[in-house]
């Protein structure tokens, strides 16, 4: 195990990273920010050195200076966090050029899963089921006929130089999908120069389904179960749980087998996520590698006992993991709620500002894992979490109701939070009958179609 | 003391805050804010920052970079501090190790009283990821004070020099 | 003192400060704002830090008893609380259900307007526990206000009437 | 299940019963005193009213008061918390004679378990190990020492009429005896006038442990394992503990069983808690019942997963436990340190006030009830208990180490508290090594004999 490490990231997650490793033993090298600078989770650290002015790119992003504090600092590990640099193979190589370990996969592992091609073609050679498509581009209207029959309709049309949505069409039928064809490859053209276009099935309200996974450096590749993170505004989690509801236990173990399977192809190592979305047949189809320890990864902890990022230090150090997969078993229900300094009310424009006054929630069956305090500023800078509220009970309604009951808790003053939004979801019918699906909070909640 | 009496010089009446003070602490007030025309008293106590936690026997965070507990912002221009009209302060553009000479024999770049010229005169080297990085003087002037010793990790924005531009 | 004294001095006129401080203390004021052309004296006192949570829909917490965030302290005391020099308030000696009349065919105890005496004048009765206590008048003078509904729950310390013993 | 209930009681155990109650859907009604006036805690119950003025002897101990608050509430029940009227008979009987439930045992087995000498006959017809005694007076040297011989040297003797250690001896053999015999005759005649003493065995360096005991109106007497409480200073808990470390399995069973066989004896229901003591041999003796919820309960509701409030409304409403025994299974370790408003460097004396600031410990593995925040005043009237700080960890030096972290964190200021008081004691080997007795803190600590 190490003596001492630094830690490449700021806020919540470096605040965790800290507990851990105070729990552990282990002497904690912070990095900062000129805008973090004062934070009190940098007063847990042993040591903490600002690494440049409040941008990102100039400071936390700023490979040199973080591996010059590594060195300054003198430590044997460098944990990235998520974000930032945290998939970044590059900094994972110079790490380890400089003898520092990285606290994650190797870079070799992270860029093949970081190459959503590579990662597809893997997964279907782990025979992980993917989202069935054309393959290749599509050359004409008969080709496009033939694989969306064979895939099946509805199809959706994307660019292969594509991106925000441009060049993407649905298709429904034959006679749409010759319209859709030519009004995609036209406006593919128009914006990216590039006319290529290829099919994809057309997945109708899908869930957000994870499996979070743990691999040692002797082979041993394990899953701690799922998550369903469906309950999502453009893209962005906003609920995470565990178990995934309404979920048969045959899809659920399927899905976390193929993800020990496609994981164990890669050669991956320590903690990652492996992402596919459920349609409303329960099929799922793997989507990505998150080759990181997650935002919401306290929701596994809950379930499983299991504290993830002592696992984390635990295998980089070359520990060999001290459970089997018949050790880690599901118990209860966790759920998180993301605290954001958004303004629910105003399209939840971000409202960096000063915390005036704070009351944290606590009692049986709640976690509260958050850097901010009364008296805190939230820095423009960086993205608006400032929280994570996360309860744990024996069954699904019960934690919706000690979830309820700890946001009345939560008093957040001086600026706006996404706290009483949760509370709307929370209480809605479908959330509360499992049924939530990626598009269910624009369309039910904020009338988005 | 002069509480009634009048002439521009009762602002600045230190008696008067003394006593302001006492009475804020002795009767828990956290703000007075007294205006009259062109003259104002404003004085705040009590909470305004963070929850401290350097007095943990347990931590020893680096006083430099987590001691400051006043909000973020106060603190978050690395902008060189003037400091009298003349004096500039030269701070680390990078967290590293500092030298002050080329090698252990040699003599340092610069010392105490020397003039130094803006972007030519080196005045100290900063190691970082193996490289040693040559920082020349940012402006013109005459080195008043040396602020960190040879060999000392410096993180960004820790003060280097002082140095005086008006000579 | 110089507190009724005109001329510039007396916005910073530290004893009419205490005084008003003083006032702020009985009276549990949190600020004091006062203004006159160019002139402001502003004071704020204690803490409003208690988190309040009467903001939150899922709560209907009574505001009688939660609403002041003041320091417990300072309300702690169920001392009447005297209004200008001569007006007594009646405060309830217990929590239970308030009654203007000994029953609900019956006259109203004592109205608007009536002499009471200390000690002899029933002025309500509250019930506790199944028990109507009868409740006698804390001073002599005339009511000048009822504060309280018929049937209405009351708590310990809710004022009930307000007495004149001046007249 | 109920509607509505009204809490008697104040402070952490009042917000951790209105938290219990807001999960069930249950509606509160508070009660407080001038010198609770405004805390936040009460804000988050339906109701709140003024009882009285600070003095606990006018208001929270006031029957007639909390009775008509609870006519005025119009509540079916009253839940009592601990301490106050928790314990006290005729206000049991008072709330049922109003057709209020009282969330606890029937009045008959609160008084026959509250009387010392019916509750130690009781267990003894129950065939649970007593302190072996002389049971009557000791008329004469002779029959002092024969009893002395029967049950074992060193053995005390105690004034019958006795109190604060008066007319109290310990004697390790027939000399001894002798002599302590006639001293603590003389000192117990002096003191009350009445030189009746009795024998009984001493017990070196006991440990205090007890088991959590719920039971249903159905006849169902379950334990949820023991508790260490061994951690006092001057008879008052500093630190609890599950499971009790060092104790063999099979004592462990035994006295769990025994304190089952007690309660069913007595026809107890609803939670409670049965005292042992332990000497260094593993002999465990009954020492008494508590008819409460204790301070402690959330150490057996971590490692049990049982919420124990929630249990107490649920077989109080006639409900039948939804468990038995063998489903309440003991996970891992969990640790409880008390949070209290004294300075342990002016001899713990209490140190009311108001907190300035405060930071809460979160992160995985923590739980903090506390009804205080920033801005609070601890007011003097009452016990100086302002939180209790609990981990859960898999094992017991997990636990400790993440208790050391948490109480790293936790930053109260304003006013003295016991949070570094117990670092001392958690980094002492003794405490490590699980050897502490009810005499450690003074004993090691604090330098006293």
């Amino acid at each position: 195990m190490y003596n001492r490490i630094l830690i490449a990231n700021r806020g919540e997650i470096a605040l965790r990273i800290i507990r851990a490793c105070r729990e552990l033993g282990i002497e904690t090298v912070a990095v900062f920010s000129e805008a973090d600078r004062g934070s009190a989770y940098l007063e847990l650290a042993d040591e903490a050195y600002c690494i440049g002015p409040a941008k990102s790119s100039q400071s936390y992003l700023k490979i040199d200076q973080v591996i010059s504090a590594a060195e300054v600092g003198n430590v044997e590990a460098i944990h990235p966090g998520y974000g930032f640099l945290a998939e970044n193979s590059h900094f994972n190589e110079v790490c380890r050029s400089c003898n520092i370990d990285f606290i994650g996969p190797l870079p070799e592992a992270m860029d093949m899963l970081g190459d959503k091609n590579k990662a597809r073609a893997m997964a279907r050679s782990a025979n992980v089921p993917v989202v069935p498509g054309s393959g290749g581009l599509i050359e004409d209207e008969s080709e496009a006929v033939r694989v969306a029959r064979e895939i099946g309709f509805p199809v959706l049309i994307k660019a292969t130089a594509g991106g925000g949505g441009k060049g993407m069409r649905v298709a429904a039928n034959d006679l749409t999908l010759k319209v859709a064809l030519q009004q995609a490859r036209a406006e593919a053209q128009a914006a990216f120069g590039n006319a290529g276009v290829y099919l994809e099935k057309y997945v109708e309200r899908p869930r957000h389904v994870e499996v979070q996974m743990i691999a040692d450096q002797h082979g041993n590749v394990l899953h701690l179960w799922e998550r369903d993170c469906s309950t999502q505004r453009r893209h962005q989690k906003l609920i995470e749980e565990s178990p995934a509801p309404n979920l048969p236990e045959e899809t659920r173990n399927a899905m976390c087998e193929s993800a020990v399977r496609l994981l164990k192809k890669a050669n991956y190592t320590n903690a990652g996520t492996v992402e596919f979305i459920v349609d409303q047949e329960n099929n799922f189809y793997f989507i990505e590698v998150n080759a990181r320890i997650q935002v919401e990864h306290p929701v596994t902890e809950m379930v499983t006992g299991i504290d993830l990022i002592k696992a984390q230090f635990a295998v980089a150090s070359g520990q060999a993991l001290p459970f089997s997969q018949s050790d880690i078993v599901h118990r209860g229900v966790a759920i998180e709620c993301r605290i954001n300094a958004e303004n629910p009310d105003r399209n939840f424009q971000p409202c960096p500002g000063r915390i005036e006054k704070m009351f944290v929630p606590g009692g049986y069956g709640v976690r509260f894992d958050s850097h901010a305090h009364a008296g805190y500023t939230v820095p423009p800078h960086y993205d608006s979490m400032i929280g994570k509220l996360i309860v744990h009970q024996p069954t699904r309604a019960e934690a919706i109701a000690c979830m309820l009951r700890a946001l009345d808790e939560l008093r957040i003053e001086g600026i706006a939070t996404t706290a009483l939004f949760h509370k709307k979801v929370l209480n809605h019918s479908t959330f509360a009958d499992g049924w939530v699906d990626t598009g269910f909070v624009e369309r039910t909640l904020l009338n988005k179609p | 003391m002069s509480s009634s009496e009048p002439g521009s010089g009762e602002v600045f009446d230190v008696e008067r805050i003394l006593r302001l003070v006492e009475l804020m602490k002795d009767h828990d007030l956290s703000e007075i804010d007294l205006r009259q025309s062109d003259q104002r008293i404003r004085l705040r106590r009590g909470d305004l920052d963070a929850p401290r936690f350097v007095a943990q026997p347990a931590m020893q965070a680096m006083p430099a970079p987590a001691a400051p507990a006043a909000p973020a912002a106060s603190s978050a221009a690395p902008a060189p501090a003037a400091e009298g009209a003349n004096i500039y302060t030269m701070k680390s553009p990078m967290v590293g190790t500092f030298y002050l000479k080329p090698n252990p024999n040699a003599a340092n770049f610069v010392k105490v009283g020397d003039r130094v010229q803006k972007d030519t005169t080196v005045v100290c080297v900063i190691e970082a990821m193996k490289v040693f990085n040559e920082i020349p003087a940012e402006v013109s002037g005459e080195v008043v004070a040396v602020l960190a010793d040879n060999e000392e990790p410096v993180e960004f924005g820790k003060p280097l020099f002082k140095i005086d531009t008006s000579k």
